[in-house]
């Protein structure tokens, strides 16, 4: 079992470099099929390792580099099963994703798979580092290889702008979080997460204050939490759909993912006693994220960008439940970010086959026109229910996990907040797919946000060639897959019971410290608890559900709506959306400003309260 | 946002970052006093586990190989996304494409600098475990040497130098013996990126095992991979004055 | 610390400065290739050979890149 | 004095963000952010400096001698190239906005949304 830890990363880069140096000479199925070979095989090493790691985590030190002395001396991968579940998470997304591009991109296709693999591997190497650097390092490698699919349909002018503010907000945050492992370099003269934690002793001063800011405003950067999210919806809009697939679904979360895997080790110790501050003002940042881009996603008409709000919607609340700094909240925001990852990657490939078979992203001018689908409205549909957290299916689960955590903090107020967020995005979708695939509705709404640029930027041409039809299937047949899998995760046995039980060991870092610096094997663990939902959390997401369909039906006919309730609550509610979209500028200066105002935002709350 | 609003907002954020940033830096210890136990453990390790004079290469080749790994690829991905980006100038461009520079003289110096050059950039690759030096700056050295070939003004023969599918074939078969080097660490039943070979005397050319072996890897990758990067841009250049001769 | 460090030190900020004020690109283009060469002076009295020969091959070849977009941008705009 | 190094390393880190932001050309706002980058080589070099050490290259010299930390400079290594490799590509997508939109301006690009 230890010896496929390396080979999670090593099968896609090497698959990555046959492609460089053979894919000019060989016939592109074989491109392709080489391809998709790989990153299947990397889902499955990753399957494998989340089981493999239930009992035990495994530590792999590159190199074989034993520490010595307590000191560490190589690169070190931990993998829990968490951890594992996001890489298997992204390794299943890229399986998906170079399906849906299945002779998708005609021209320079191996670069296409090329840089699928290579982002892949990059995401697969983040979410199993346990040494800052290298983390830094996947996070660049990860960086560079989405940047450069985003603006795959480079002739457009969308896709350009759309990457070039992912690249430049990213690689901000990234030196952001470069100048934080110097800080901690030269504090405790370690890489690894375990050392620096180990050697980080006392109460937080001001370098590790300051170290932990600029971490989060690097790695809320790569999620887009507000308002580090501007990139965001310029990128995902304009990325193609095979493309949006791993950055929606996997790339963000990811970024969350890594602020969990760096507190744990390093600052939960010395954070101890400001449990309550680092919670009470994460979780402000995630609620903030998780109802401002609710809010953003109801007033798109172009589904792309509609769904990339969605994602930072649900970007909050897995920031949320990985906020509550509690067990309970880090199994739930691990099981949200992989069922709702899943879940997203299968509407933005339904939407993949809108556009494809359609020629077009908008909800408006679609009105109708999609009458004639059979499957993919089912599909549609599916993934709105997920959206909305429909019992008793994988999104419900998790977030019945974290609503449970909130609880034992007192914080029951959390789960109406999730409910309603979670409502208005599912109607969004919801209202969407009523008016695209039933016709419903008002066919024109002057409150909804189009777009400038052509409505299908970073899409292919729609074609009536016969290779049409094999194209959507391509399509619909993986986001069957995705849907499936997302809904199916709550009747794996007791999967709930066995991240609770990961879960406790990633949020004690003393016993992984032990692990890493004097290689003694964890103690066994008490019997795995067994975990049901809550009565209430099945009310919350019945009211969820029906509130989704109130919404949907609220903008549909929105025009009658406000005739209803009045002029100038009409006319206030949208001011104040005229002016959330107005911060939307696409301007790079104005991004990089909301970014350092987070910044110094979070630094100051940060600094006046834990020192 | 108004440019002047944006200002403004910016010039009040960035002084309260700025004066974080600052004031967390006063946190570390006093210039010139770092003891960090990584750096010292490895320099009292280095030499003797290793046979490595430079201890910097041993980390960059050894203890902390994944992370050079991972630069590769870096480097890999950036230069897969040029060619992407750029990629139709290549197409436009076809043979239409004329010398920078005439004269023989020039030529000449050019074809002396570019032996000049290569053989600089192979030494420095080679002895990256001894002196300063290793795969990345040879590599990119072997690059110029390529360039340069540019420059002395024969556009056509860089061409015939570097066709892309061969340099993208330099380029695969560099970063991917790179990683095959740390699995055939695994196929002798050490760890992934193990150094399996034996180390050799101390100072010499032939020390310190796989490390040798990664240098010449990665030259090789990042000497294709600049390569590519400077013939793409360089591509532009051609299309643009085309552009303008037809005008 | 030495003078040479401290004096380094003060040219490698005054050299981002002039990079950062420089709108114009040709002048970009040198305040750059200035600046470039500082920090490896300034890698240098670091004691960082390895770290200087690498920027130095960078700034080498990383400069004609710059220049040939530049060129680029001032023929085609 | 024990403090300059640092602070000219956040002073260069924060010059080459306000760049970025005042930026009017792409090609002066990518070398901003490489500016800004290095930063953070003078951050992480100055950190792993130590007073009256040499280069770690034990060769012609005891190996008991005093040398500055070897780590540090493996890390910027990586670092500067990353800064380049990032700098390309942000060239190369420059390159194609000033194709399209006949302008490197960041502020005459279109505007994403409506």
């Amino acid at each position: 079992m230890t010896s496929l830890v390396p080979l999670t990363v090593a099968l896609p880069f090497l698959a990555a470099a046959a492609l460089a140096a053979f894919g000019h000479f060989l016939h592109p199925v074989i491109d392709d099929a080489v391809a998709l070979v790989a990153a299947a095989g990397t889902t499955g090493l990753c399957v494998a390792l989340v089981v493999g790691t239930a009992d035990a985590p495994i530590q792999y030190a590159f190199g074989g580099w034993e520490p010595r002395h307590g000191v560490v001396l190589g690169i070190e991968f931990s993998v829990d099963p968490l951890a594992a579940a996001i890489a298997a998470l992204a390794a299943l997304l890229a399986t998906a994703s170079l399906l849906a591009s299945w002779h998708y991109f005609d021209e320079a296709g191996h670069l296409w798979s090329v840089l699928v693999l290579l982002f892949l591997g990059g995401m697969v190497g983040f979410a199993l580092s346990d040494d800052i650097f290298n983390l830094f390092v996947w996070f660049e490698v990860m960086g560079v290889s989405a940047f450069a699919l985003t603006a795959y349909r480079k002739d457009e002018p969308g896709p350009l702008q759309g990457a070039l503010n992912f690249a430049i907000l990213n690689s901000i945050g990234a030196l952001a979080f470069l100048v934080s492992i110097a800080l901690l370099y030269g504090r405790t003269g370690g890489l690894n997460l375990a050392q620096i934690g180990h050697a980080l002793t006392g109460p937080p001063d001001r370098l590790v204050v300051v170290a932990f800011v600029l971490l989060l405003l690097g790695f809320l950067t790569k999620a887009g939490a507000i308002p580090f999210h501007f990139w965001l919806a310029d990128a995902y809009s304009v990325a193609p759909v095979p493309v949006c697939l791993l950055l929606s679904g996997v790339m963000s979360d990811l970024g969350l993912k890594g602020i969990e895997r760096v507190y744990w080790p390093i600052f939960s110790e010395t954070f101890a006693g400001h449990e309550v501050t680092v919670r009470s003002i994460l979780v402000a940042v995630g609620v903030a994220t998780m109802t401002i881009g609710a809010i953003m996603a109801f007033l798109q008409a172009n589904l792309k960008r509609m769904l990339a709000f969605a994602t930072v919607s649900q970007i909050g609340l897995v920031l949320i439940a990985g906020s509550l700094l509690t067990a309970d909240g880090v199994a739930g925001s691990t099981l949200i970010a992989v069922a709702e990852g899943l879940v997203r990657g299968g509407l933005f490939l339904c939407v993949g086959v809108i556009v494809t078979a359609l020629g077009d992203a908008n909800e408006l001018r679609l009105h109708g026109r999609a009458r004639h689908m059979r499957v993919t409205p089912l599909l549609f549909l599916v993934g709105v229910l997920g959206l909305a957290h429909l019992p008793p299916f994988g999104p419900f689960l998790g977030v019945s996990l974290v609503e449970k955590g909130a609880d034992s903090l007192g914080w029951s107020w959390l789960s109406p907040v999730i409910m309603v967020s979670s409502a208005i995005v599912a109607a969004a979708l919801l209202r969407a797919g009523a008016r695209i695939f039933l016709g419903l509705g008002e066919p024109g709404d002057p409150a909804l946000v189009s777009l400038q640029r052509p409505e299908t930027a970073g899409e292919e041409e729609p074609s009536e060639d016969a290779g049409r039809s094999r194209r959507l299937t391509f399509m619909a047949a993986p986001a069957s897959c995705l849907l499936v899998v997302a809904f199916g995760l709550a009747f794996a046995p007791d999967l709930a019971g066995h991240a609770i039980q990961a879960a406790e060991r990633v949020v004690d870092p003393a016993q992984h410290a032990v692990a890493v610096l004097e290689r003694q094997p964890p103690p066994p663990q008490g019997p795995r608890p067994s975990y049901s939902p809550a009565l209430s959390s099945y009310l919350y997401a019945a009211g969820s559900v029906l509130l989704t369909l109130v919404l949907a039906a609220a903008g549909l006919h929105r025009r009658r709506v406000s005739r209803a309730t009045g002029r100038v609550a009409a006319r206030v509610a949208a001011a104040g959306a005229d002016r959330l979209t107005a911060l939307h500028s696409g301007a790079i200066g104005d991004y990089v400003t909301w970014q350092t105002v987070g910044g110094a935002i979070l630094g100051g709350l940060f600094a006046l309260t834990l020192t | 946002m108004s440019l002047r609003t944006r200002y403004v907002l910016f010039a009040i954020s960035a002084t309260g970052l700025t004066a974080l940033l600052l004031w967390g830096l006063a946190g570390l210890p006093d210039f010139g006093r770092f003891g960090g136990s990584y750096g010292v453990t490895l320099n009292d390790v280095a030499v003797a586990q290793r046979h490595a004079t430079n201890v910097v290469a041993a980390i960059v080749w050894d203890y902390r190989a994944l992370d050079t790994m991972g630069e590769e690829l870096i480097l890999f991905a950036s230069v897969m996304a040029t060619s992407l980006l750029l990629r139709e100038a290549r197409e436009r461009e076809a043979d239409r494409s004329e010398d920078a520079v005439h004269g023989e003289t020039i030529r000449a110096v050019g074809l002396a600098l570019v032996g000049i050059l290569v053989v600089v950039g192979l030494y420095t690759v080679a002895h990256g475990i001894v002196t300063p030096g290793g795969g990345f700056q040879g590599g990119v050295v072997l690059a110029s040497g390529l360039i340069v070939v540019y420059l002395a003004g024969s556009y056509r023969t860089y061409r015939r130098v570097g066709p892309t599918a061969l340099v993208d074939f330099g380029e695969g078969v560099g970063v991917g013996g790179y990683v095959g080097i740390g699995l055939a660490g695994m196929a002798f039943g050490a760890a992934f990126l193990a150094n399996f070979l034996p180390l050799g005397t101390k100072g010499t050319l032939a020390s310190a095992g796989t490390i040798t072996a990664l240098n010449v890897a990665s030259g090789l990758a990042v000497a294709a991979a600049f390569v590519l990067l400077v013939m793409e841009f360089l591509q532009e250049l051609m299309v643009m004055r085309l552009e303008e001769a037809e005008k | 610390m030495i003078p040479l460090q401290v004096v380094t030190l003060v040219l490698v900020l005054l050299g981002a400065v002039s990079v950062v004020a420089a709108r114009d690109v040709v002048r970009l283009t040198l305040a750059n290739a200035l600046y470039g060469l500082l920090l490896v002076v300034l890698f240098l009295v670091f004691q960082s050979p390895d770290v200087a020969l690498s920027a130095l091959v960078v700034s080498v070849v990383a400069l004609p890149l710059v220049l040939v977009v530049a060129i680029a941008k001032g023929r085609g705009g | 004095m024990s403090y300059f190094p640092y602070l000219v390393a956040g002073l260069v880190f924060m010059i080459g963000i306000a760049g970025v932001v005042t930026s009017r050309n792409l090609i002066h706002l990518v070398v901003c952010l490489s500016v800004a980058q290095s930063g953070t080589y003078i951050l992480l070099l100055a950190i792993g400096y130590r007073s009256g050490g040499t280069a770690p290259i034990f060769k012609g010299i005891s190996e008991k001698a005093k040398t500055v930390d070897p780590v540090v400079q493996a890390l910027t290594l990586t670092d500067v190239v990353v800064s380049v490799v990032v700098a390309a590509l942000l060239l190369a997508l420059a390159l194609d906005v000033q194709k399209n939109e006949e302008t490197l301006d960041p502020e005459e690009l279109p505007s994403m949304r409506s």
